[in-house]
């Protein structure tokens, strides 16, 4: 009997985030007629690509058992180095590369930080999250700057019909879930968030490993900012602001564990991302009362972190080793 | 590493150098902050700004509290900001002056200080309920709490301050003869708690191995939850004096210091990773944040210079209890 | 012929303390040398040496003939020195496959060839005798097949030399024998070994040559031929020892009939029909005041389990236990409350704090006998009364101080501190789970003392073990138990190691 | 070892490079504060100027008009910024006060909030003026230099209004929303709640976007109200800062055209800055309340040396503000303070 239950419980709880994911799109769109339609899906798809990316980012981070609060702060550098080369005249193909480099090189930052001179993670980020924020008021003079339109093209511009900035976080999330998932590399990550010492001891090069993790989420953070400045168009002191704990939510929500060694980016932290997207979507397609927002989003989340522990203690329950049969 | 088994224990004066650099480092850095900074910086030597300072200082150094007890038993707080403002609004909701459900009575700042409490620790004990019941991570458990509760304490107000609190109240925020004895009242507490009570033995034991107490007999989950309901009650405490001090209910107050709490906190010593932390070492940490913030503002230098050099310190610090750790426990 | 391996006057000091002492000895091509010694009679250190953990502070390494000084454990793998640590060092989230081969995977273009790597893998585990499929991950195995991993995962380069640090701790019989055949296949390739363990039977069945350690120095070395147990046991403790289990008297046997009038033989534990589908199944038992009950079996039998559901630990669906009279329910607190205690299977798991004090690590129990209530200020004369005498029953060294981080303590020193914990809290009864892995002979000398000490007091103790030997030579009676079920009972006086075995093995 | 500690020295490097490049750059803004004395030579003040946010063109404005009015003064201007933190901005206004300066300009985070750091100026007997925030009423004595933000709000709400009335149709409309923890935010979401309720039918708000003062949650939200009411045609944002991002969200739905071209969408804001200045001359936007920083700059100094000297100060100084429209761009951009920032 117990094991009838448990077939048809199991399914739905693997899936949770799933699940709860097309409640809320179905819940919405019981509500409002306008929020299933394609154009306002793929809306939907566009705002949330660069809390995909920086998600994805942070979530390599999180697998090694670190974080990075630098996200934000990077975001904001990266926009503002943009922002000053675009008005100074420089053209796309020199700012673009420009923009990564700055979100690499904050990266290397932190992986110096962290890896060589063994700060924990959470303080040396802590502390780049205010150098970059400083370093990125002082490049703006605090000031509100206005991109020319060559950037906000980037935004709106279609390959094959496609929005570019689902082109580009579609290309950042597969590269990132064929990376963990099918090459040394991406083992070898999943192997230093579960047992550090023990990766040192099986001849891996865990200090290379984690510097190009800070790395590629710093060039993350770049990316995502591109995506949000390219749907902005401007850059104001506060972007970027707490970015890093949507990004970490979004890991979060999507199965990634605080601790290391579990979690990925496809479908996790892309559904995580996405479904935070939807309820910001569907709360201003519902015209809700604008108090509402924190209230809901933030019951929505814990929903969704309450059923995936549901299943991990489930699972641990059902999935007791069995000796014997 | 299982590289030095029954090395036994160094020596009496080392072991005494090394005991003070663990324990003192941070403070040593304070005062050398102080007396590198305190000829350029006009007023930091002065009474008024150590007034000023530790006035600044007390409410943060309870929120810092809380958050070391939670980071000794494993677990992190970050809800204690929405705590802090949604006790400040229902505090003033319910003892101001104008439309307070106790507006007038002798008894409402004691009873808003109670309700405030209370509020604070039934928020806690949410918090406590939902990582060991339920078993959701504590990160996103009070990361959810952050949200919601921040939002209900805005929406509870539509926004608005509610100021005109009683005398009584205001005066125990903004008197430093009253707020410095009763923050150090508290903090002496919670340090018997911690290093002299069953619980802080109890607390411990789960933060560094909570299957290990689990087996020992240890009430891992009730502990748990006492120490996020303690979390939130100092928070609560903190409000008391933040609103005190402004003599308003503000749904954002707070709002910013969550990265300084859980900075200073981690700074003084206290281990993400569960087991290890001291009611000093919070103090040191807290000191030294607070120490750096109001030099800082004495300088008068510009917002992201302040921003870049806060960012700075935090990092040398951080650096110098490293390169101290790897130095003398290498 | 040259050594394959040359360790020449090889020394190494922590914080003052000499830990080694101009040790050299070689290691031939084609050779088992069999290493023995107390805990921290310096092993870990010298492989650690060899495994480029740490540098020696004099003295040097050689290694086919050219100087050996490895920076890090990529740099001793490149060499061709494999390792099969005592620690496991697995990951727990990655499958079989991807532990056996993280360091180098088969790729094509940047990508894991995934069949190239699960064909390789399971060529591996076929030679181990690990008949799992390779894409099990490895939080679902058991110690032993763990340990079997981690020994697989040593073959996956072709490495010259191969330590083996205590490699069979929780291998069953036939597992054990396994390994050793393919220990001797490995010397027939040409290949060298460093064996390392406390089984000083298995060191001198398979080992060519012997180094004795004591104190970080080699006392004795030469071909394995040229000693016995007794004289392996003595150079390691540099005393002799008369015997390996110390003599008791032993309290009159429950199943005779007169014995229920001896207060020595009243039941103090009863379980009866416990079961838990898939775990253990029609459990009953008694388990009488003096008496010290062993638990055989082989790994996976529900030995642990058993243990963890008397304490509370995990639940059962049918039975009953009573503890001297009434029901035995509830959390383990409430079961502590009733005079029982675990040692468990894994110290560092969940039998100790390991960054707290060793004082910390012995009072978790019982602190709470030293305050009125949680909140109340702990009476620290009592507490340390209590401590000091604790410590003094145990024989923890003098030179460890209670303010020592348990880590840094040796797994003996360890596994008292694990025991005195639970002494402190006076039990009736105590369920010992692998009470003496890991640990060398001085130590498992003196819990096996403590063991009889606590029976002689009226407690009633159970130990599980692995070591059948350690079983016949410490208990009154024991049970064999096989895929959940008591498939056995021997008496003292009717102990047989074959039948024993006969019970353990699967029909 | 050794390379533990070439590292920490690469590390200090690194910092010491970032902190001299803050450090040198900010010479310029604080006018190398942090060694001057406090003692002001005779005739020149030492103003501590504190700032609740600099998040918005708005505040960096007035900001640098304080800054240039002083100068123009000769005096010395001590910064800080309390990052929305009202505990903060306390100990900032303490640490001026600990300073001695001869006066404090402070924006406010609120009307409540304020009054213990005007309590303890009024302690230490520093005058002290509330720029662009009004306090509560209380016993505490300042000077409030102070546009009106509800009902400047109102009237530039009034005219969009006459605006869409005049071509015509019922129309649908949306509002953005700043921070529902910040008063001006709220001060002026209630003054377009008022007109619009003025107007009767001929509007209906069917969105209303809470941005947080965030200019990413803004453009996110005007997309969605776009895709829910495609028939919106009047757009009303609480601050000039969020405009960016109507434009690009208008421009994807190929809603942004021109005043009188056919599917124009009414626009208008708040503030007056450098992007609504450009398009309103381009034609864009229909109007934005303005604010006259100059205006409020100057009063606020003025106020500090009158104090000083002991004149009577009226404790409201209204800053009357103005709706700039395409009607009367021209004329008003002398005012405008967004029409003579120079762009960055």
């Amino acid at each position: 009997m117990n094991h009838t239950r448990q077939r048809h419980l199991l399914p739905l709880l693997n899936h949770a985030t799933l699940i709860l994911f097309a409640l809320v799109l179905a819940g919405f769109g019981l509500l409002s007629p306008k929020f299933l339609t394609a154009a306002n899906l793929s809306h939907l798809l566009v705002q949330a690509s660069s809390t995909a990316v920086i998600g994805v980012g942070v979530t390599f981070v999180l697998l090694t058992a670190g974080v990075d609060l630098s996200i934000g702060s990077i975001m904001f550098v990266a926009a503002a180095v943009a922002g000053k080369l675009a008005l100074g005249g420089a053209p796309l193909a020199v700012t673009l590369p420009a923009i990564l480099g700055v979100g690499m090189v904050f990266g290397a930052l932190n992986a110096l930080l962290v890896t060589r001179l063994g700060i924990l993670a959470f303080i040396a980020t802590l502390g780049s999250l205010y150098v970059g924020r400083g370093f990125g008021l002082w490049l703006t003079q605090t000031r509100a700057m206005n991109l020319p339109d060559s950037f906000l093209t980037l935004g709106t511009v279609r390959l094959v019909g496609v929005p570019l900035p689902l082109v580009i976080s579609g290309g950042v999330v597969a590269v990132a879930h064929i990376v963990l998932t099918r090459t040394p590399f991406g083992r070898q990550i999943y192997a230093v968030g579960n047992h550090l010492a023990a990766a040192r001891k099986a001849g891996l090069n865990t200090r290379r490993l984690l510097a190009t993790v800070y790395i590629f989420s710093g060039l993350c953070a770049a990316i995502g900012g591109i995506l949000s400045l390219a749907q902005l168009g401007a850059v104001s002191p506060t972007f970027g602001t707490n970015r890093e704990f949507t990004a970490i939510a979004a890991a979060v929500l999507g199965g990634t564990s605080l601790f290391g060694g579990r979690g990925g980016v496809f479908p996790g932290t892309v559904l995580g991302a996405v479904l935070i997207q939807s309820v910001e979507n569907g709360l201003v397609i519902l015209n809700a009362d604008p108090y509402l927002y924190p209230l809901v989003t933030a019951g929505i989340i814990f929903l969704a972190v309450l059923i995936d522990s549901t299943r991990s203690r489930l699972m641990a329950h059902w999935g007791q080793r069995k000796i014997f049969v | 590493m299982n590289v030095a088994a029954d090395t036994g224990s160094p020596s009496g004066s080392s072991r005494l150098t090394a005991a003070l650099r663990s324990e003192y480092l941070v403070l040593f850095l304070c005062a050398g902050l102080f007396g590198g900074l305190a000829p350029f910086t006009p007023g930091l030597a002065s009474t008024d700004n150590f007034l000023g300072l530790f006035g600044n200082l007390a409410p943060l150094l309870l929120v810092a509290l809380g958050q070391t007890l939670v980071l000794i038993v494993g677990g992190i707080d970050l809800s204690v900001t929405s705590i802090i403002a949604l006790t400040s609004v229902v505090g003033a909701l319910v003892m101001n002056r104008d439309t307070g459900w106790l507006a007038g009575s002798g008894a409402a700042a004691p009873v808003a200080i109670g309700v405030m409490l209370v509020l604070g620790g039934l928020i806690g004990a949410g918090n406590g309920l939902a990582v060991t019941k339920l078993r959701m991570p504590a990160f996103m458990v009070t990361l959810t709490a952050l949200m919601f509760f921040s939002g209900l304490a805005i929406w509870l107000t539509q926004s608005k301050n509610i100021g005109n609190l009683p005398t009584a109240f205001t005066e125990l925020g903004s008197r430093p003869a009253l707020a410095l004895p009763l923050a150090a009242l508290i903090a002496g507490l919670v340090h018997l708690l911690l290093e002299r009570s069953l619980y802080g033995r109890w607390l411990r034991a789960c933060g560094f191995n909570a299957r290990t107490a689990h087996v020992s007999g240890v009430p891992v989950e009730a502990v748990v939850i006492a120490t996020y309901v303690a979390s939130g009650v100092l928070a609560a405490a903190a409000s008391v004096l933040y609103t005190g001090r402004l003599e308003t209910g503000s749904p954002v107050l707070g709002q910013r210091i969550l990265l300084d709490v859980i900075g200073a906190t981690v700074l003084g010593g206290t281990s993400l990773f569960g087991g290890k932390g001291r009611v000093s070492w919070t103090f040191f940490g807290v000191l030294f944040l607070s120490l750096l913030d109001n030099a800082l503002n004495l300088l008068g230098l510009s917002h992201f210079t302040i921003m870049m050099v806060k960012g700075g310190v935090i990092l040398l610090a951080a650096l110098l209890d490293t390169a101290r750790t790897r130095w003398f426990n290498a | 012929m040259s050594p394959l391996l040359q360790f020449e006057s090889v020394g190494k000091a922590f914080l003052g303390v000499d830990v080694l002492k101009a040790v050299s000895f070689g290691v031939a091509p084609g050779r088992i040398v069999g290493l023995v010694g107390e805990n921290g009679a310096g092993k870990s250190t010298l492989m650690n040496l060899l495994g480029g953990n740490l540098r020696p502070d004099t003295g040097s390494m050689q290694f086919q003939g050219a100087p050996y000084a490895p920076r890090d454990s990529r740099d001793a793998r490149r060499a061709g020195i494999g390792f099969v640590h005592q620690e496991l060092n697995l990951f727990t989230n990655l499958d079989l496959a991807e532990n056996l081969f993280l360091s180098d995977f088969p790729t094509r273009g940047g990508l894991i060839r995934r069949r190239e790597l699960h064909r390789r893998a399971s060529a591996l585990l076929q030679r181990v005798g690990l008949g799992l499929p390779t894409t099990t991950v490895v939080s679902r195995l058991s110690t032993g097949e763990r340990q079997l991993l981690e020994v697989a995962r040593a073959l996956s380069f072709d490495a010259r030399l191969l330590i083996l640090d205590e490699p069979t701790t929780s291998l069953s019989v036939p597992e054990r024998e396994r390994l050793f055949a393919l220990v001797r296949q490995l010397r027939a390739e040409g290949r060298s070994l460093i064996y390392i363990s406390h089984t000083l039977g298995d060191v001198l069945d398979l080992a060519d040559e012997l180094v004795v350690l004591r104190d970080g120095a080699v006392v004795g070395q030469g071909p394995a031929c040229q000693f016995s147990s007794d004289r392996l046991v003595a150079l390691m403790v540099g005393r002799e020892l008369k015997q390996l289990f110390p003599q008791r008297q032993r309290p009159r046997l429950p199943n005779s009939a007169e014995c229920l009038a001896a207060p020595a033989g009243l039941p103090l534990l009863e379980v009866r029909g416990l079961g838990q589908p898939g775990v253990v199944q029609d459990i009953s038992f008694t388990l009488h005041r003096g008496e010290v009950l062993g638990v055989s079996g082989l790994m996976g039998a529900g030995r642990t389990e058993l243990a963890r559901i008397l304490f509370g630990l995990d639940p059962h669906a049918a039975g009953t236990m009573t503890l001297a009279g009434p029901p035995l329910t509830g959390p383990p607190r409430e079961r502590i409350r009733r005079g029982l205690a675990l040692l468990t299977e894994s110290r560092r798991d969940d039998g100790l704090c390991l960054e707290a004090s060793v004082a910390d690590n012995l009072a978790l129990v019982t602190v709470g006998r030293h305050a009125r209530s949680p909140l109340g200020l702990l009476r620290f004369a009592g507490l340390r009364a209590a401590l000091g005498k604790v410590r003094a029953a145990v024989r923890l060294q003098p030179r460890l101080t209670d303010e020592q981080a348990v880590q840094t303590l040796s797994g003996g020193n360890q596994q008292k501190v694990v025991l005195a914990k639970w002494l402190l809290a006076e039990p009736q009864v105590l369920l010992l789970d692998e009470p003496t892995r890991g640990i060398d002979v001085g130590a498992k000398f003196e819990i096996y003392q403590l063991i009889h000490q606590l029976a002689d007091r009226g407690a009633g103790v159970v130990v599980i073990s692995s070591e059948l030997e350690e079983l016949t030579g410490l208990c009154d009676r024991i049970l064999v138990m096989n895929r959940g079920r008591i498939t056995g009972e021997f008496s003292r006086d009717n102990f047989d190691s074959a039948r024993i075995l006969q019970a353990a093995l699967p029909t | 070892m050794k390379k533990l500690k070439a590292y920490f020295c690469r590390l200090l490097a690194v910092l010491a490079l970032l902190t001299l490049a803050g450090c040198g750059k900010s010479d310029t803004g604080a006018s190398g504060a942090g060694t001057s004395t406090a003692v002001p030579a005779s005739g020149s003040l030492t103003l501590g100027v504190a700032f609740e946010t600099l998040q918005t063109e708005y505040w960096v404005a007035g900001y640098e008009a304080i800054k240039a009015e002083a100068a123009a003064r000769g005096f010395k201007v001590v910064e800080a910024v309390a990052d929305n933190d009202a505990n903060r901005q306390f100990e900032q206004v303490r640490s001026f006060i600990t300073r001695r300066v001869d006066g404090i300009i402070l924006v406010p985070k609120d009307a409540s909030t304020c009054l213990p750091m005007i309590k303890a100026a009024n302690a230490a007997s520093i005058p002290i003026v509330l720029f662009n925030r009004p306090a509560a009423k209380s016993e505490a004595k300042s000077v409030a230099v102070v546009a009106d933000n509800f009902a400047l709000t109102r009237t530039t709400v009034d005219y969009l209004i006459g605006q869409a009335k005049a071509t015509g149709g019922k129309r649908k409309a949306m509002v953005l929303i700043g921070d529902l923890g910040d008063i001006n935010a709220v001060g002026r979401r209630d003054g377009f709640d008022a007109a619009v309720k003025a107007a009767g039918d001929s509007l209906e708000v069917v969105a209303r976007v809470p941005t947080e003062w965030n200019q990413e949650k803004a453009q996110a939200g005007v997309v969605n109200a776009l895709q829910a009411n495609p028939d919106i045609s009047f757009i009303f944002t609480s601050s000039d800062f969020l405009l960016p991002g109507i434009v690009s969200a208008l421009k994807g739905a190929g809603k942004y055209h021109r005043v009188g071209e056919a599917g124009h969408v009414v626009l208008g804001g708040f503030d007056g800055d450098a992007t609504a200045w450009q398009m309103l001359k381009e034609g864009y936007l229909d109007a934005t309340g303005v604010q006259d920083v100059y205006f409020e700059a100057k009063q606020s100094v003025q106020a500090i040396v009158d104090l000083r000297a002991g004149k009577p100060v009226a404790e409201v100084i209204l800053d009357p503000g103005f709706v700039i429209h395409q009607g009367n761009a021209k004329e008003k951009a002398a005012q405008m303070w967004g029409a003579n920032v120079k762009r960055k």
